[in-house]
């Protein structure tokens, strides 16, 4: 069991690593949104193999505020892109370049 | 009486002064009065002070130094405003007050149709102040307030008519051609200082004398650096070619600074300073071959130029060669003596062509006036007078005193030569050639131009006065075989070093006399001939006579050099540069951020997902840096 | 609490000059006028009465030692009467040309003088700090907001490079006043505390160059003059005798007060790359002067000339190049200031820069023509007029050090002279081609004229009353290095006791 | 135990992998749920039931039936499904692939040799205690951006609707 959690970490790496690229690929706002969380939960994969090598709680919280976190950014992320498809009428990001600066 | 010797070259400042400021709302006749009579007061108050300062002496050295202010006081370096009076610069102010009060009364006939009537005094009052300080200072450095002074003075004068560009382009030339000169001495007066440690030039001369061994480095560079200075003040090789230019000016300004005074500036300087010159031989034959190399380059210029005033430059230019051959073998008083005749018939002959244009419409071209014998009798008389005496007609003449004693001491000087003595009997020749080829061209031959303007007693008076000043003049200083006294170089001798012989050369004076004499006359009697006999023609026809012709008559060339070695780079480069290279660097930096700025513009495209590429790129840098460094 | 005054009477005549504009646009040149008046009055009475001497301390920041000390010596005094008269000059100069947002223009312009008299008087290092940035800003409006047609990229340029040294300059008084501290435990801005500061060589070469450079890029020198031709060139009139005559001088002041003091060995370290600097920007400034087809840009350039006599001097360790120095200080900013004017009104009559379209104007304005020519001269170094003395002495004095770079500036002698007859020539002699008639100069123009004249002559002739007031700041730099500052307590002149009694409660 | 985790991991890393792939949202946000549930059983593996319990109940019960419900809201069926594919030609996938290599790649040279002797329970008492102790403040924190985030999407929904209201034409779904 000792061994496991270097390989927590490796999972938790690869996880991140399809989660960055489905949001360098994907160009539909959902599925972007979709892979961040799949990042977020690679970082509280590794939050959580962190806490259980040392037997310490903090792991576990640092997890319960990403949790916290990424209800927060689901949240208005979603109704923006509600707002999104009503304006635009379209989900693509690359459309929605002209918000820029 | 010597106490008011400050007035001397104050009233000419003060005329000069209320003229500017006022001159504009004056009447003709007071400007006139107001001009010529200071400098008038000035000449009488110098013969007072002339007769009080040799009825102090009897034989020994006498000098008087008048302070007026303390003008410096820092760091040990203290001029003053002082003036010095002693047997040199009296002769000085002597000549330089009577010619200048006589060009100032012609002047006020000459000028009278010129709108700028008082600016014209205003200038020449300056111009006779400034002279007046330059030889009397009794440091270097009021010397130098005096020589930028006259400089300055020449400058306005020569560019008096300013609205030919023609005139402005050659005041421009004198100005900084002499200024190449004034820099020179500017620098000479910084190593007197650093080593001698006071710029008072009684003081300097003493401490020369005692510090610096004779033919030491430091005063062969001094005397170098101050012969500069008065090459280009004297309008001597290499530094001559703004004077001929300079007649763009009025007659009388051509009479007054360019032939009489200023241009003997540099005479005057080098007999100053005798002793920093006695302590370096090199410098001293430096001076005298300068001399005679000008002396004949601008006996060769003057004798194919067409412009009377031209002729007359030229002359000057070889004349003062001549003093500066004979200031270069040690015969200091004989070059002031010649200095002074010249400042007479020069003058006279300038006058006198002032006359001939003036009566001419202006013209100065010698090929279009000629007859005018007949027409202008007084001028004529005059002029010839004067042209007798510019070529040494012997005996009568006070051009033949002064330069015959050049001639024969060139020779038989211990720093004399065969050489030396050579050149100046050929620029004798010269002389008499070209001198009479102008008065044959201006007054013989068919009336080309009929003369229409007869002048008034203010031009005439002076004519005559000079007429007889230079035949008069070689009396003050008439040697013993001639029945005189040579009482002007016993007087100079007290401040001046007294004249070397060389052994076993001084024989045989009256042989040499008589050949010089007989080369002037000779000059004469050629220059008549080959006019009269239409040979004169015949031979500038000649494609290589052309050729000579065109070389003479450019002043040797030595203007196009300069246009190219220096004038030319010089303007082209300030053209090219005139956005200032350094100002591209700063200009490039700023072209540099603005394209930065375009740079990262384009990064920030609003897509989310090129933002996010970012941050990956930025990550992966940055812990490959972490992990592979 | 007169040197107070003096600083502060031109900040309170800006601020009346731009609340009166509420009533009349005319009004605020009045006021302008009058707080010149008054702070010329002031400085000469300070010159006559107190000796020229006088010291004011009060705390500000007493937490981080920074302190209120203004002191005025020879040299500040002789700095702050041309800070007075020039700004005299400057505000009778504006009195046409300026007619929008008159109340504005004369605050910045007081504002700037106030700075600059402030810079001249300070002897807290913040205090110097703060004023040298009070002259910048107000001088970056002036040229933005009533300059010529490039006035935007000439004040941004100006207020860059500015900046930039002067931030450099702050970096370095960091540094002073860190040094000290450590050394001393005691943290102070004042300039005399800071002169005991031991350095190291190769601190003292960092901090000097960190001063050096502010100051050079004021002065300016080669290869920082360039915003100098476009700040000049497009400020108005006022502003460009403001630059030309004061400004520039902060620079020339900063190396004498402070570089020189302060940094005695890395001075002399340095020394022969300032003299070379100096001797380029004669030269090259003159090169560039001649080239040059506008007459505001040209008269630009031959400060730049003109500055690099002082550069020369100043890095020459040698007591008659400082004398030369200050002069040459002294008159170039009266004889510029003068150019600038004229200029200025030969702009405003011809509504022309351009030398091309100039030419044969002395029969017209014959006392335009008359002062120009005077201080075409006296930019030329000709004798009898102040520049010459300052550029004599500084080559003089060159000269005893090394012979080499003075025989080298000397050569400025012949390129000034080639620059200075070309600007005569171009604008009042030759022909005139254009047929101009514009009036002559009027008698406002005429009275600063001739009062520039005057003074110009007078330095010239009569240049004693200057070297004996600055002979005890020069004769102390050359003496003791390290000690040259007033000390508060040594009472040298009755003046500086009297002021320092003064303020003792 | 092990074979667990590795079976765990294995159906997450496969079915995150559908996810990105995916082309229909809905089968992607099935995919995801799928993921998340593995993981939670990962969670409980390392001894940590409180953190499995939080993935369960709030990740995949609260967070994605939010998802769900904008999906439906937005009608996004197999039609958009065609657009998405349209618009990922295989190239795109390349240049973004190499980076995310890259990257990994580093992250798994760093974890070489992670890991470690050391492994034990935390239960979820000891969560408590931890959470309103020492890190009380990052709580309190945690809940204000809760409540901001209500407040942002309260407010962006709410224009949404009234857009909507004020806004005639064709709707093109109902709302629930």
């Amino acid at each position: 069991m000792t061994r496991i959690v270097g390989h927590v970490l490796i999972l938790a790496a690869v996880l991140f690593f399809l989660g960055l690229i489905g949001v360098l690929v994907r160009r539909n706002i959902v599925f972007m949104l979709l892979s961040i969380e799949i990042m977020f939960n690679a970082a509280g994969l590794a939050f959580v193999a962190a806490g259980a090598r040392w037997a310490k709680p903090d792991g576990q919280i640092m997890f319960i505020f990403i949790v916290s976190m990424a209800a927060a950014e689901v949240s208005v992320a979603l109704a923006l892109v509600l707002q999104m498809h009503h304006r635009l009428k379209i989900l693509d990001t690359d459309a929605a370049k002209s918000l820029r600066g | 009486m010597l106490e008011l010797l400050w007035i001397i070259p104050a009233l000419p400042f003060a005329g000069s002064l209320f003229l500017a400021l006022l001159g504009r709302k004056l009447p003709r006749r007071a400007i006139a009065c107001l001009g010529a009579g200071s400098v008038g007061i000035c000449a009488l108050l110098t013969g007072l002070v002339a007769i009080s300062f040799i009825g102090h002496t009897s034989s020994h050295s006498f000098t008087y130094t008048q302070t007026l202010w303390s003008w410096l006081d820092v760091a040990g370096f203290g001029p003053s405003v002082s003036l010095h009076l002693d047997a040199l610069s009296l002769v000085m102010i002597l000549v330089i007050t009577l010619v200048s009060f006589l060009i100032h009364l012609y002047s006020t006939e000459f000028m009278i149709g010129d709108a700028d009537y008082s600016r014209f005094f205003a200038q020449m009052n300056l111009f006779v102040g400034s002279m007046l300080t330059l030889v009397l200072a009794d440091n270097f450095l009021l010397l130098y307030l005096g020589w930028e002074g006259v400089g300055l003075c020449s400058y306005l004068l020569i560019g008096f008519w300013y609205g030919e560009p023609q005139n402005g382009y050659a005041a421009r030339k004198a100005f900084i051609v002499t200024r190449v000169g004034d820099t020179a001495l500017a620098i000479a007066l910084f190593i007197i200082f650093t080593h001698l440690g006071t710029l008072r030039i009684g003081e300097v001369m003493l401490a020369a004398r005692d510090t610096w061994p004779a033919g030491s480095p430091i005063a062969t560079v001094t005397a170098l650096l101050l012969l500069a200075g008065a090459v280009g003040k004297s309008a001597q090789l290499p530094l001559q070619t703004w004077l001929p230019d300079a007649m763009a000016g009025p007659t009388p300004v051509s009479a007054l600074i360019h032939a009489a005074t200023m241009v003997t500036a540099g005479v005057y300087l080098i007999a100053r300073t005798n002793v920093l010159f006695m302590l370096s031989p090199a410098a001293l034959t430096a001076v005298a071959v300068i001399g005679a190399a000008t002396l004949v380059v601008a006996g060769f210029s003057g004798l194919v130029q067409h412009d009377i005033k031209r002729v007359l430059a030229y002359s000057t230019i070889s004349q003062i060669g001549y003093m500066f051959l004979a200031l270069g073998v040690g015969a200091w008083s004989a070059a002031i003596f010649h200095f002074m005749t010249h400042a007479f018939f020069k003058a006279l002959l300038f006058l006198g062509a002032g006359c001939v244009i003036a009566a001419t419409d202006g013209e100065h071209d010698m090929f279009k006036m000629g007859g005018l014998r007949k027409q202008m009798p007084l001028v004529f008389w005059t002029f010839l007078i004067g042209a007798c005496s510019l070529s040494a007609v012997p005996l009568i003449t006070a051009g033949f005193y002064s330069k015959d004693l050049i001639i024969w001491k060139a020779y038989c000087s211990a720093r004399g030569s065969v050489w030396l003595w050579a050149a100046a009997i050929f620029g004798s020749l010269l002389t008499s050639m070209y001198t009479f080829r102008m008065v044959l061209l201006t007054f013989f031959g068919p009336l080309r131009k009929n003369a229409t303007k007869r002048p008034g007693w203010p031009m005439s008076l002076p004519l005559v006065v000079l007429a007889v000043l230079s035949i008069a003049g070689g009396l003050v200083d008439l040697p013993k075989n001639f029945g005189g006294g040579s009482a002007l170089t016993k007087f100079l001798t007290r401040d001046l070093p007294s004249f070397v012989t060389a052994p076993g050369r001084a024989v045989h004076q009256g042989m040499f006399g008589v050949f010089a004499a007989c080369v002037s006359l000779g000059g004469i009697l050629l220059i008549e001939l080959l006019m009269r006999s239409r040979m004169y023609e015949k031979i500038s026809e000649s494609p290589r006579a052309k050729a000579l012709h065109s070389f003479w008559f450019s002043g040797w060339g030595f203007d196009r050099l300069y246009d190219l070695v220096l004038v030319s780079p010089y303007a082209m480069l300030a053209r090219i540069n005139r956005d200032d290279v350094i100002d591209y660097f700063y200009t490039g930096l700023s072209r540099l951020s603005r394209q930065g700025w375009r740079g990262l513009c384009a990064t920030e495209n609003g897509r989310v997902r090129s933002f996010v590429l970012g941050i990956a790129l930025g990550a992966a840098i940055i812990i490959g840096l972490a992990v592979f460094l | 609490m007169i040197l107070a005054g003096l600083i502060l009477i031109p900040a309170v005549g800006g601020l009346l000059a731009w609340f009166t504009e509420r009533f009349n646009p005319a009004r605020p040149k009045f006021a302008a006028l009058a707080a010149m008046a008054a702070e010329l009055l002031a400085a000469v009475y300070l010159a006559a009465f107190r000796s020229g001497s006088a010291r004011f301390v009060v705390p500000w920041i007493p937490r981080f030692g920074i302190t209120i000390h203004l002191y005025c010596d020879g040299l500040s005094l002789v700095l702050v009467l041309l800070t007075a008269f020039l700004g005299l000059a400057a505000v009778a100069s504006a009195w046409t040309e300026i007619n929008e947002r008159t109340g504005f223009f004369y605050f910045n312009l007081l504002l700037t003088l106030s700075g600059v008299t402030g810079v001249f008087l300070s002897l807290d290092l913040f205090l110097f700090y703060f004023f040298w940035e009070v002259m910048i800003l107000p001088m970056y409006f002036l040229i933005a907001l009533w300059g010529h047609e490039n006035r935007v990229y000439a004040s941004c340029k100006f207020f860059l490079f500015t900046q930039v040294s002067g931030l450099l300059m702050l970096v370095a008084i960091l540094a002073l006043y860190f040094l000290h501290g450590q050394n001393t435990g005691h943290y102070t801005f004042d300039y005399i505390q800071l002169l005991k500061t031991p350095l190291s060589h190769s601190a003292a070469m960092l901090i000097m160059s960190g001063f050096l450079i502010a100051f050079v890029v004021k002065l300016p020198s080669v290869p920082f003059h360039s915003w100098l031709p476009d700040a000049h060139t497009e400020a108005p009139t006022a502003g460009s005798v403001v630059l030309a005559g004061l400004l520039l001088k902060t620079g020339a002041y900063g190396i004498l007060r402070f570089v020189l003091p302060l940094f005695a060995s890395a001075v002399r370290h340095f020394a022969p790359i300032a003299m070379a600097l100096g001797v380029v920007s004669i030269l090259y400034g003159a090169l560039l002067a001649f080239g040059q087809r506008d007459l505001k840009r040209m008269i630009a350039y031959t400060s730049v000339s003109h500055m690099g006599f002082v550069l020369l001097g100043a890095f020459a360790g040698s007591r008659l190049a400082l004398y030369g120095v200050v002069m040459q200080i002294l008159c170039h900013g009266i004889s510029t200031g003068a150019l600038f004017i004229l200029v200025g009104g030969l702009r405003e009559r011809l509504h022309t820069r351009e030398l091309d379209s100039m030419g044969g104007l002395w029969s017209a304005m014959p006392r335009l023509g008359a002062s120009l020519m005077l201080f075409a001269m006296a930019s030329l170094g000709l004798p009898g007029l102040g520049n010459f003395i300052g550029e004599f002495l500084v080559l003089l004095g060159v000269f005893q050090v090394s012979p080499f770079w003075a025989v080298l500036a000397s050569l400025g002698f012949v390129t000034s002279c080639v620059y200075s007859v070309w600007i005569v020539q171009r604008t009042i002699h030759g022909p005139n081609t254009r047929g101009w008639n514009p009036p002559d100069l009027s008698g406002r123009e005429t009275v600063v004229m001739a009062a520039m004249s005057v003074l110009i002559l007078w330095l010239g002739l009569f240049p004693r009353p200057v070297f004996t007031a600055v002979s005890p700041f020069v004769e102390n730099l050359r003496q003791k290095p390290q000690s040259s500052a007033p000390a508060p307590e040594s009472g040298r002149t009755t003046g500086v006791s009297r002021a320092v009694r003064g303020r003792t409660p | 135990m092990n074979i667990l985790f590795y079976m765990a991991s294995i159906v997450a890393v496969i079915a995150t992998l559908m996810v990105i792939l995916e082309f229909n949202p809905v089968h992607a946000l099935l995919y995801l749920i799928v993921s998340l549930l593995s993981l939670a059983v990962i969670f409980f593996l390392l001894g940590a039931p409180f953190a499995a319990a939080l993935e369960v109940i709030i990740y995949a019960g609260a967070i994605m039936v939010l998802f769900v419900f904008v999906v439906m809201m937005l009608n996004l069926g197999p039609r958009s499904a065609d657009e998405e594919r349209s618009w990922h030609p295989a190239r795109v996938w390349f240049g973004p692939f190499l980076l995310s290599a890259a990257l990994l790649a580093e992250l798994l040279f760093v974890l070489r040799g992670g890991g470690g002797a050391g492994f034990g329970e935390v239960s979820p008492e000891e969560v408590g205690i931890a959470l309103f102790g020492p890190y009380l403040l990052a709580t309190e924190l945690a809940s204000m951006l809760l409540l901001s985030g209500l407040i942002g999407a309260y407010h962006l929904g709410r224009g949404y609707g009234e857009a909507r209201r004020h806004e005639p034409g064709p709707v093109e779904e109902s709302t629930p």
